[in-house]
């Protein structure tokens, strides 16, 4: 009859945030994914008159993707409460699973380039945040044909085989970095994006840990796109190839040019929780949607002349689904949430106002990588974040962003097969999502990668 | 399929079988599957041209359509259950979409030979002699179905039954000559009973629908029949008045059970033979993923439940040849429900093995996986068969 | 390498009290529980020189008896946020499940009393918060050999089918009422508690709704105890029959003497949910224990020369343990401290200083309780809480309840298998907890309802 | 057992030998395991006076225990696969941990006669002549281990061998007047091989411990045996430089596992029997449980993966015995795993049909549960004699 927002506080901003992202989620993406979903051929999916576009266009009218931005660049981060953007990417994943991925992955360059030391750059950010015609699409180009688990492995001390080494590799020359290899075809928004966050080879003798990462306009000459990929679920979301051959990247848009810097550490947790906290809220959300279709189903469908949800077995069944849904619903929630409570507060939302702000933290993080490369104490200093006896916060909370991404995506997928198994033949009439809804979940149990490759990269955190 | 080495043994004629039938399954129908299955529309599948046809003619040519059917009326005669099984396994292993419909292209004109009246005799001769592939059966059986007004209306009228109503789900809906169907059969006084008809579908008012979206066993989608009074003679239906029904229909249901059990244990098996080649292949971490520990487990796990599903309909076809299939309804119900969680679980495993490229059509994985999930639901819910069924308890 | 605690603000006096219920686990109850575990008699459990009394008296004298009583009686309730319950609970499952059980029902009925209308009964609460010798034991009696499940369905509509009638009745015989029947050997503290929560039938023809409530002492004529339990996990638990013949009850004794008010309705689902978010924390908290147990295990076990921790299969179960873990933690935590958090506040705070206020409590039930039999407009008001278009915000949490206890009992359980075949042969060894922790989980899927029942009666709520 | 319709069929003389094991497997050998598992110590279960002797003497007089000695030394000689497994089943079904005692106390006889030197030889006639039972074997082979630091070492000295080290939980370590170890060979020149060694345990210098507490198969307890230099002359200890000490080894390990297999197969049927009575008998809401859609789903899952069980290993049987055991040891582990993860999962869920009275000592349930727990690690733990076994794929 409801469910609870159990642990959350949800005030004036965050109630008006979810009505306008289940809006959005009820009357654009769902209807708009399920027609994706249909078409046997995705090339279809990004055609000119496509409802992909549609979808993107509805999502930066409503404003929806400034949240990943601070009010210095037009954005709205900040302004609410840092559970915000866990309770979008639920409603997101509630209505459509892919294109959930695809809009959230969507703004990440144009995060990052709040870092650089450039303003061009991270003028980005104010750019992205103006359009609201979904001119600007970015994507997180890590993923290789050949190293999938091995990215991930980066952030254990495994990382640092020398196998691992990207196969995508950026040499320097002159004030220019030469970028060779490809990308698989599993990147979000793959072959439609214009920028790319963009992780490179630099120093191949130090595994994956010799990664440094680049934000990279995908119209430079030399790049090119795959087919984009026809697969299992999740057909809504573009994904793609993009390869790159000889291709000039000038120096400004390496982000991080000295290799070594992140890995087994930190920082490397922080990223990969972050990046798997956003998935489980996500899931969390396919889960729920999951959850109120049966829910739905079971109380209007009548089987032998009873109604579905005056069968005891129904009924254990629903709860027990209930049950699961909203324990991996919490848990996404707060898993999200604590990551960005914790940089959070009332100092940080006066700062994030002024562009200043970004111009320190770009030159300081430039500087600091300088130094690093520099100076053996500062080397050390950083190792010091790596001391196992006494873990730093950030990698304390990495586990539960990981934790977060499996629970919620196996508990999507689970959930999703109890539906087909209730809803029986028709869970395969196209008049209904749950079929649709199971293979979207099994892809997320690969996406930003499989599974167990995380539990195993992750357990020394434990 | 790998891991035969503890089967129940066959015969050597039985052997011989199925080596011909592997030909078939491996060389034929499992490129034909994936080729159907990439067709941009469903209704494709059934189009003159299309490689479908291909795969009918050649199983035809092995004369396992014949099965069951006895040898007076042209037909193969039994064939002993494991032999059976082993067959069913080696379809489901190519191709689980057409294995169920080659298999149900038959159903009918075994049931008409079951029956033997004058009339279905003929009907069952005449499938026999269709060396052209001429005739196609398909059927909707349901026996735990109590409920007379979820069949076909079957309405006396003249001397012959005028049948209305609609069937969804139906396995060669698009190609079928023939359908055997529960009816219910309403007589002149309204009483009404249940019967069996047995009916050519070429009347103008039986229309059949393809939905515009399949994906489950899109290789060979199932349609929805409907019929507005359509007429059919007197002999094409039998009530349960006449002949012992429940018997008939329970007994097909139980051949038909083992079947699917057979065919999604076959799928199962299937997807762990991709997952163990790709395993041994895929270097992840500098070495090949084989070598991990964890993946070793996965492996072992999947293989574990696949030759379980295989030993549960193994079992049940060896038991039946000896005890008879009367008693076995709720082995049957189970061997099905386990070999259809195990085909869902095994395929949804391989693609956790091959990672991202589990996800893409290059690969067979992610339409294995797809083809699965039918199965827990076609012909009867599992969970509701298996309620019903342990009232037998 | 830690723990976080997700959506929980652990200032000072939690932190106090769960330092103080841990050392309490750590020092008293789980080697109490291991020793009393091996116990093959269930008397000696019981027996004047056994452990199980200093287990009693460590809890009292610590003062942790009193966090479910009011500060008008002693208590500290009020003066700890209102997480303070689960953390207590989850402490003391991880050191013993069986003995949380045993400790946290004993203060029951003395809660309970709270709401008598009589001073004299409301006294025990003080009685009971200045015990710290053990010697006032409480116990929760409603449990009958043919009447489990039956109870549990109380709170769904199909309740009131007089077949679901208790077997232990009370009847009225002037100021005194006559019981008879049994309680089964189910019974927690029942052949030591010295008071109990009584469930009585006042009408059969009303089913389990047809129940009362006595505040009953148990030393009165004709009140005799079964042998102790002899059963397959929380061995240190004590249970057993309790049994009535002819027994003359006081009516002062009686809280709840009109049938028919609670049954499908919010309290029922309040009731249910309370009950079984306690158990949920206790068995969350029996879960974690079995992580921390893998964890040390894994991490100093070697196998054919090789660290279990190093092995990638060890690994990635051992992360998906932590998950499942964390995932029902959270959710009993945070179920448990909603419901608490609705009564808790700076209104409630003050107001359980006062003894005055539970005069008026008292009063104010006895008044409506005879106020909801004589007057027809009464039932029809509090039917109106019944209203399944817009629920009680307690029927809208008591499925929490019970969703924490599903999933807590079963991580419990379903992680305590995992350790065992992680153990290998030493899960069997007196030397681990391990396999008492499996037989304990084992044991709590059943404990204070069937998981499959409560799924039963509580999916209306859903 | 209930439903036994299926199983694989034997032959008349294996009916008949069935028949009369169940009748000690249901009134001898169920109701002593009940018995000994309420002993106050565990130690309680040797005593002179307990039950568990007449178990011994019982099983002895069905010859059982001389099954796979051949005729030449007195033995019973082969028996047909599936009635073996049928066989453990009943075991099982009756009591796990006595089931794997009686049959651990012939498998030194077995290898003896395996082995067949003239003094092995000597030991198996012996063992077939005794009556009394006066001969208990004991084992721990793990032909798995690699690392011979963690066998007994078998030092040479004089014309025999000093054995010292110990061995935890060894079934019939209390009783044992014979056993067949794994053993480190070291020889004068300080070189290492690997051993097998079957012994007499009458020296004063072993010694043997039973735990003060035991919790899963408390009607048999496992011990502790130690060896301080203990001599055994020479012919009692066989070299892998003399003998195939490894094809010897990994058959006795795949027919015990094999037999494991079916113990915890038929463990599972006996608590799935048990929870379908109580459930067509306890009232709750007015109508017996077995009236709910909810519990006979349950039971029909317990039942669905009991029978899983039941056919892995009864195919592993049917197939072994046309094609011989070398090629099996996967499928032999992973029924094993099946089964044993099968009991301990039915044991648990019949514990949930009863409610409150599964929990309690005075039903047979939640001894069925705690003994079936050590069928997941005992004699190797399941995951990693599976991660090990995958390497032969």
């Amino acid at each position: 009859m409801g469910y609870l927002d159990l642990g959350v506080k949800m005030g004036r901003k965050l109630t008006a945030l979810q009505e306008t992202a289940r809006e959005f989620g009820r009357e654009v993406a769902r209807p708009a994914g399920i027609a994706l979903d249909r078409l046997n051929d995705p090339a279809d999916v990004i055609e000119e008159k496509s409802v992909l576009w549609d979808v993107f266009r509805g999502f930066r009218e409503r404003g929806l993707h400034r949240l990943m931005l601070p009010a210095a660049f037009g954005g709205t981060m900040g302004k609410l409460p840092s559970m915000a953007t866990a309770l979008l990417a639920e409603q997101l994943g509630y209505a459509d699973g892919g294109l959930a991925i695809s809009l959230m992955v969507s703004g990440m360059p144009f995060s990052f380039a709040m870092m650089s030391s450039h303003a061009e750059i991270r003028n980005w950010a104010r750019d992205y945040a103006e359009d609201t015609r979904g001119e600007m699409i970015g994507c997180w180009a890590i993923t290789e044909p050949d190293h999938g688990t091995d990215w991930i492995m980066g952030v254990s001390k495994a990382g640092s085989d020398p196998r691992l080494a990207p196969g995508l590799t950026a040499v320097k020359k002159g004030s220019e970095y030469i970028v060779n290899g490809w990308k698989a075809a599993w990147v979000s928004n793959g072959t439609i994006a214009t920028h790319a966050v963009l992780h490179v080879g630099l120093d191949d003798s130090l595994g994956v840990h010799g990664s440094g990462i680049a934000l990279c306009p995908l119209d430079l000459p030399g790049i090119s796109r795959g087919k984009p990929l026809n697969k299992v679920g999740q057909r809504a979301l573009n994904q793609g190839e993009i390869i790159f051959d000889e291709v000039k990247l000038p120096e400004k848009y390496m982000l991080i040019h000295i290799p070594g810097v992140f890995g087994a550490n930190p920082f490397g947790h922080a990223f990969l929780g972050a990046a798997n906290s956003t998935m489980g809220a996500t899931f969390a959300g396919l889960a729920w949607a999951v959850l109120d279709e049966s829910l739905d189903f079971v109380r209007t469908t009548s089987r032998e002349g009873v109604l579905l949800a005056d069968r005891e077995d129904i009924k254990i069944r629903m709860f027990r689904m209930f049950a699961r849904v909203e324990a991996s619903r919490l848990l996404a929630r707060q898993a999200a949430d604590h990551f960005l409570a914790m940089s959070a507060g009332p100092v940080s939302s006066v700062m994030n106002r002024f562009k200043a702000t970004y111009w320190t933290v770009g030159k300081s993080l430039h500087a600091y990588l300088n130094a690093y490369e520099k100076y053996a104490f500062v080397r050390n200093l950083a190792e010091r974040f790596d001391n196992p006896e006494k873990p730093h916060k950030l990698t304390e909370w990495g586990k539960y962003g990981v934790a977060s991404k499996i629970t919620a995506t196996e508990t999507a997928y689970d959930v999703a097969g109890e539906a087909v198994r209730i809803f029986g033949d028709e869970a395969f009439s196209p008049q209904r999502p749950i079929e649709k809804m199971l293979r979207d979940a099994r892809a997320s149990m690969i996406e930003d990668g499989v599974n167990d490759g995380l539990a195993l990269a992750t357990y020394e955190s434990i | 399929m790998s891991f035969r080495n503890i089967d129940i043994p066959v015969d050597e004629t039985s052997r011989a079988i199925l080596k011909e039938l592997e030909k078939f399954t491996t060389g034929v129908m499992r490129p034909a599957g994936i080729e159907l299955d990439a067709c941009s529309a469903p209704a494709d599948v059934f189009a003159d041209t299309s490689p479908m046809w291909g795969v009918f003619a050649a199983f035809r040519a092995l004369d396992l359509h014949l099965v069951d059917i006895s040898e007076d009326l042209g037909g193969f005669g039994q064939m002993d259950g494991v032999t059976g099984v082993l067959a069913a396994e080696r379809l489901g292993y190519a191709d689980a979409g057409l294995a169920i419909g080659l298999t149900a292209a038959s159903a009918p004109f075994r049931l008409a030979a079951q029956l033997n009246t004058p009339a279905m005799g003929d009907l069952a001769r005449q499938f026999c002699e269709d060396r052209q592939g001429a005739m196609i059966g398909c059927r909707a059986i349901f026996p735990w179905q109590k409920n007379l007004d979820n069949m076909l209306l079957a309405h006396e009228d003249g001397d012959g039954y005028l049948i209305s109503g609609q069937l969804p789900g139906v396995v060669n809906a698009a190609i079928a000559t023939h359908g055997a169907f529960d009816v219910s059969l309403a007589s002149r006084d309204q009483s009404k009973s249940r019967g069996l008809a047995v009916i050519p579908l070429d009347d103008p008012n039986i229309s059949r629908e393809i939905p515009e979206t399949v994906s489950s066993q899109r290789s060979f989608p199932r349609g929805t029949l409907r019929f507005a009074d359509v007429r059919v003679p007197r002999e094409c239906v039998v009530s349960e008045k006449d002949v012992p029904l429940n018997d008939i229909n329970i007994s097909f249901v139980i051949g038909l059970n083992r079947f699917l059990a057979a065919v999604y244990a076959g799928l199962a098996g299937a997807a762990l033979d991709e997952a163990l080649a790709y395993a041994k292949k895929r270097v992840q971490g500098g070495v090949p993923i084989f070598e991990h520990r964890n993946i070793r487990l996965q492996l072992f796990n999947m293989f574990k439940m696949a030759e379980a599903a295989r030993a549960a309909v193994q079992r049940l076809a060896a038991g039946h040849d000896q005890q008879g299939m009367s008693q076995t309804w709720l082995h049957t119900v189970a061997a099905r429900s386990l070999a259809a969680e195990t085909a869902s679980h095994v395929t949804s495993e391989a693609i956790q093995i091959f990672g991202g490229y589990g996800l893409a059509r290059e690969f067979p994985l992610e339409k294995f996986f797809r083809d699965a999930r039918l199965g827990l639901v076609e012909d009867g819910i599992s969970e509701d068969l298996a309620i019903d069924a342990m009232l037998q308890v």
